[in-house]
């Protein structure tokens, strides 16, 4: 199995859920994060002081699934989660040893 | 220990106290009976005093017999009721929200532990002899012990304030004063200091600064009082208290944060206002509950509360606006903390000036308060280097200071005839107000943080500086997470 | 179902009520004209009518004609208008943040939902028949329907309440008093309880409990009413509310949630307050509305009202700063939940004393105060082990309880000359007074209690527990998350 | 550019106002020398002003003797300033609450700050010539300019507003209308307008639409003032402003929201209320503010006040609870926001009755209230589509004209003498004022909106739109993490 | 080592780590994150507008620990997590190359 | 490529990034978490209920990097996060299989 984690855009993850659903993937997990990478943060003033939020918010999604899935996922996050603006984020592809669902104790590509 | 001795002490003071539970009031009857022995007063004298009433001026003084109306006037009393609440309300919650909506996340409830200590200790000391170092007869320079324990301070009686509200209520109108200003402080020396030295010194900033300054400047007989006392050597005006509260904690809190030092961090971290909600909350409880502390100052529901209420608006309102729009020009982006430091800033500099300028006047006071603390806050802190967290300073120090210059220049008997009696040389009365003001402040202010210091010590160490004031003093956090 | 019966029930007596548009003020204005054909008053009887006016006392009633001031006098009504909007404030939004503070962050909504509910429903009541049942003229335990409907309850005319108020004025500020006191008991079964049974049970809860115990109290021809009954069995005093508001919430609220039964985790979990910012927001807002509560209650702008206004804030301050200070002795470390606790804990206990105590009574109440409910929430609720989950029991019961009988102790003619028609035996009468409100409030709540258990059932679902009742009972979230 | 333009604007307006801090108050010194040359009033004359004064009447206008007691009545002036204090605090922090809960986190500052700018804005413009073109003497449709830079306007002179409070304090009270009204438009064009855009339309707005809409309905020469103008074209009732506030602001919204178009993702993303409970803090406080607007819109401390106060409470409480209920009915839900939007909704239905109506009509006004606001903002918002996305029109706009129409059908002399005179037609001027209203409203907020997207443009751009406001338009964030 | 990542019922937390901490495991590390899967989400009425919240609220733990320990551990984990019904969540296995701990410098199974 | 799980003391964030980017590394994506080790938590007392709280806030950084670099990316990490007091935290080291550039589409090392 493998794992996918994609950091993209906040409001871009409806879209993402949407087109992985559309290739019948329905498990994942989210985070909220912050990014630091090419695109640049804002400023903030705060009366006297100023200074530069490098830190962006991101959304982190995290999908196991079995390899033979890995490249259309991939594939579909990256349609979904593009605007062709820095910024847009990365995917990430590892692998995974074992997976359990903890309800019923399936195992591997019937867990997940 | 200290903590014990602490506790021992009011329970002490609560213990001395008690007996006057009698013996105020045994002397307030025998008064009363004794007035009661006098002929009556005639149709049109009672007409008359029921018109001063209307009138807030005082009783027909020229005759023996008592007033049939000798007790609080209900619409005044009913006014200074409401505007000891309102002032009150600036405190708890908005003060604190004001200043705990601006530090970080972690610091959040010692602000307000601070605020709420405060009010406890404050109203404790007021109780015992507060009021009456303030307000008793006394010297030019500090007043007497009359009204120890609230003695002879009740509510049926008039006059300790003025003619037609009760002399209690008056006392409970002054402690919210005497409550706000120490707290004040606060916000210079927010995310470092320790609990306990927060405590013990303002403590000692209460009996050397702030009961001193208020006799002086609000006592009959106080050295500075211009409207009240015609002996004092410095005939200043100050109608809600520019000095004693904006002035006396800028001031106070500069030194302070100079002796305390910087935060960690400082000038290398970001350390922004963890919730600008809150602080915009605070805000407008500040602005509402500003008109208790400067319509209120008015002492009845008259004419000159009904000025002040206005001159506090359009300070106010222009203040904000006019910080903001020097943001929008200077900084591209006119931001909320702009608005609501230029309320705060409005509002202190007519402080001072409410009951003694035009609404005209209060426009321009609007305009001044929302560019000088502005660059105060923006250029001379960043140029002289101290750490003032919440910018008690910038905003309470030179706006305070910047409102007694304003009175002095704006007041006039056309918005209330008593700037008349004082219209000759009021600009250099100011400035030796100004002058007393400041000098004792720092003076004060450097003795007791020095003392301090040495005994329980300023600040907290960097490990609990570091973890956050709220876990490592108060032992809780101001917000938790979901779970289960 | 349910709803729908609710619903329809809400409509039909609206149908009803409406009528009354026509009749009650038919015959308000047969009344005036009646009085209109009597003689004129003189100038001297003119005059005592001015002066009773400001002194707050009867007109002069030995002359049949009629005053020409017969309507509510302005600064007294003017009090009674801001001390009704400031009790309101206390449950909307003071109670519902001190109460929404204090729990989890999944159940902010739901103690929200229920504040407001409680509001909604008891107005509703209270114009149908609870304003009636509590002061229209009856029997000891419970008033009559003269004012069902809110008939004869109008803005010009004056005497349901006190001479110089008027008598709708007078009505709106018993109701926020009638809404605040079930909404007390939410504190002791948060964040388990079906929403469908809180209204249900304090729907009953108000005619069994808060409508008998309020007229018992405070009707002039109350069973309890000391001041204003001469035939009272029992001549107690009870300024502001002890025992109609906190104690009877108080008990009632520790037998609900022995019934109701412990939250899932309950000592096993922590269940730390899920916003202690929001808590002190909500205790600042319930300190400043008590002002209404407490000073309102002397129904004037009087100097009993002022001596009011005095006592509430000395026993707030010391309570707050007695039970911080407290914790800082006995657990190392002053917080915020302390100060908060103290500070409620002090305007509890104050509550029925505020109006007949001195000073210095009110520090000692004060000190009280911070330490027996302290004890009482810190020892006692873990030594019987019930889950009153945010001390609705402990602050108010112990505190409603504790007042009565400092109430006995402390009052005093010296603040307060209607004292002396009651002093004799007066500790007995508080006594007996603790022990109707006690019974009555078991009683009732353990049968209400358990006949909701029976029809629509107390708790909700262990599933709907764990995901919080926010959701699951009103569809919401109270935060979210930023995205996007 | 612009922003230097404006600032430079505002510089100027206070150099033209200043010159009268001098002629303003000659002119009222020269007058009351002037009266002063008269003769004594009798005592029976002096007791029927003091009467006048607790019945709040007109002073005996049948002597040329100057009234003794010529300026403000405490207990009235002091309604005035509490009433006033309250509306401010409607607007700030109440209505920043409300609709800041209500949008997602990323825009919560901007609203606060559109909130903000709009009170210093609409300050500054009242001061210049707002208040006089609404108060001071003109035509059917707009007012003069003798009160530019409040000339004339004091606090020892009464008459403006009404018999016994001060012109000033009157000025200020009806300011806080004018910053609340604009306020609310906020509503529904939250999360996408450009600040700058904001200010220009909000400005424009006041001169096409506040200004002479506030004229024709309060003002004694306008075209729609029923109750003082006996030759008003339409003699309509409006107490407290359901034409002037609620219906201006929400059919005016309702066009802008349509002109502005909607939010990105509307429709299709959620966007659920960052913080369900800064809305429902912000609804208490409106609850509380609104006896401010309502009860203070009797000008005085009196019957009628009284008569507004209870009915502002039942039609908030049972509108409340009927939205809540119809949810809980429809929906299987009782919500927060159901509970808070009904009490927005029934004191915006109550708003114009509440002088005019018995408690029975307030309750058939909560009622409804509950249920129309209720199906406008569920099924009439989706079916037409808009996107209003705080519900400005849903509430305000339908509210508005809703109350317009029930003052019309419950308004009735048994409860406030004046609907006497204009109780033949009244329906009909009530329709006639709801057609004017929405002509002006509409009309002129096509034309200001269309004239400011020309000109600055209306919205911000979609990078923006999508980063939120508060980073792009203020440069801060509303909530920052814990860090370090 | 192997790191296992476990997606479980919030108010599970509290037993996971007791059951971790009999069998001798005390390190580990924990985020708030939100799930989707088949556990279905509930719906929230905001006045006119209707939406279904379709991401939960779940914990996910994180644990680096010897290959020895791991089966243990994931049979602990799925012991104490299990509510039986639906949501209950997974547990996936990966493997980390390198530990080191920060304070000492101590490298890999001394690290953890 | 490799992974680094960095978790570390709040307050290090700032000086572990600039430490990461004197070394020439810009791209990451940071966490909040909350861990649980040797570093004991802190007690909170609400009237009557005093209880631990064992879980601490930390940042967990996750920089995916080429092999070659993430020797001194560790030892970076370690140098600046360090104050020698426990709980100073962890850096893990795992591989990554692929990475994918939303915006670019590029892969691998182009992509991170
Ligand atoms: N080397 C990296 N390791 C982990 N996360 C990274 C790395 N580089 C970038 N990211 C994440 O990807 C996000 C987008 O990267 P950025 O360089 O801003 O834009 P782009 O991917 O369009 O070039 C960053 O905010 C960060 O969260
Ligand atoms: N393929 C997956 N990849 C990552 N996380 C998943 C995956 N499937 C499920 N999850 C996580 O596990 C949680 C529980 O899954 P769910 O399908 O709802 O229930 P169950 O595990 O009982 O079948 C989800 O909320 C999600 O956080
Ligand atoms: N086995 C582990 N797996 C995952 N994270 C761990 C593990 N052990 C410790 N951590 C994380 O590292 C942090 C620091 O560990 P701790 O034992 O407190 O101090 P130190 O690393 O100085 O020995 C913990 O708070 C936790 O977040």
């Amino acid at each position: 199995m493998k794992k996918i984690e994609a950091i993209i855009k906040p409001f871009k993850l409806e879209e993402v859920k949407d087109a992985l659903a559309e290739i019948g993937i329905e498990g994942m997990t989210v985070s909220e994060v912050k990014g630091f990478g090419r695109q640049k943060g804002h400023t903030e003033i705060y009366r006297g002081s100023e200074y530069t939020v490098d830190f962006l918010p991101k959304i982190k999604i995290e999908i196991v699934l079995p390899d033979a899935r890995t490249d259309a996922a991939v594939a579909a996050i990256i349609k979904s989660a593009r605007t062709g603006k820095i910024g847009d984020g990365k995917v990430f592809v590892s692998t995974i040893e074992q997976a359990v669902r903890i309800r019923t104790e399936e195992r591997n590509e019937q867990a997940i | 220990m200290k903590k014990i001795l602490l506790f021992s002490g009011l329970m002490l003071a609560l213990a001395l106290g008690t007996p006057t539970l009698t013996t105020a009031q045994e002397a307030s009857a025998d008064a009363s009976s004794a007035t009661a022995a006098a002929t009556e007063r005639s149709i049109l004298e009672r007409l008359e005093d029921l018109e001063a009433y209307v009138n807030n001026v005082a009783r027909n003084a020229s005759t023996n017999a008592p007033s049939k109306i000798p007790g609080p006037g209900p619409g005044h009393n009913a006014w200074q009721m409401t505007a000891a609440a309102l002032v009150l309300f600036m405190t708890l919650p908005g003060l604190a929200l004001f200043y705990g909506g601006l530090v970080r996340r972690k610091n959040v409830l010692s602000v307000m532990a601070q605020c709420l200590g405060i009010a406890g200790l404050v109203t404790i000391l007021w109780w015992l002899c507060g009021y009456s170092l303030t307000f008793g007869a006394g010297k030019p320079f500090i007043g007497g012990f009359d009204y120890v324990f609230f003695k002879g301070v009740t509510g049926s009686e008039v006059g300790q304030g003025s003619n037609w509200i009760s002399n209690n209520v008056w006392a409970i109108f002054q402690l919210t004063f005497a409550i706000i200003t120490p707290a004040l402080i606060v916000g210079a020396i927010a995310e470092r200091m320790k609990y306990s030295a927060v405590l013990l010194f303002i403590t000692l900033w209460m009996f050397a600064v702030y009961f001193p300054l208020a006799h002086m400047v609000w006592a009959a007989d106080g050295l500075m009082c211009g409207p009240l006392n015609p002996n004092a050597k410095i005939k200043a005006l100050d109608f809600a208290g520019g000095t004693v509260v904006h002035m006396s904690s800028g001031w106070s809190a500069l030194i302070l944060c100079l002796i305390l030092g910087k935060r960690l961090g400082h000038g290398r971290e970001p350390m922004p206002p963890h919730s600008m909600v809150l602080c915009m909350i605070g805000t407008g409880m500040l602005w509402v509950g500003w008109y208790g502390f400067n319509a209120g100052s008015a002492l009845a529901a008259d004419g000159i509360a009904a000025n002040a209420f206005t001159t506090t608006t359009l300070a106010a309102a222009t203040g904000g606006f006019v910080w903001a729009m020097a943001e929008y020009v200077f900084k591209g982006k006119p931001s909320v903390l702009g608005f609501c430091s230029g309320i705060v800033a409005g509002l202190v500099v007519v402080t001072p000036a409410c009951g003694f300028v035009t609404p005209s006047g209060a426009m321009l006071i609007g305009v001044v308060a929302g560019l000088i603390p502005f660059l105060a806050c923006w250029k001379l802190k960043n140029w002289l280097g101290y750490d003032d967290a919440l910018d008690t300073f910038g905003v309470h120090g030179v706006g305070g200071t910047l409102g007694a210059l304003m009175t002095g220049l704006l007041a006039t008997p056309k918005a209330n005839p008593v700037v008349e009696s004082v219209a000759q040389g009021l600009m250099m009365a100011q400035i030796k107000a100004i002058v007393v003001t400041i000098f004792l402040s720092v003076v004060a202010t450097t003795i007791i943080a020095l003392l301090v210091k040495a005994t329980v010590g300023l600040r907290v160490s960097e490990e609990v500086e570091v973890a956050g004031l709220d876990l490592s003093e108060h032992g809780e956090e101001g917000y938790h997470q979901a779970r289960g």
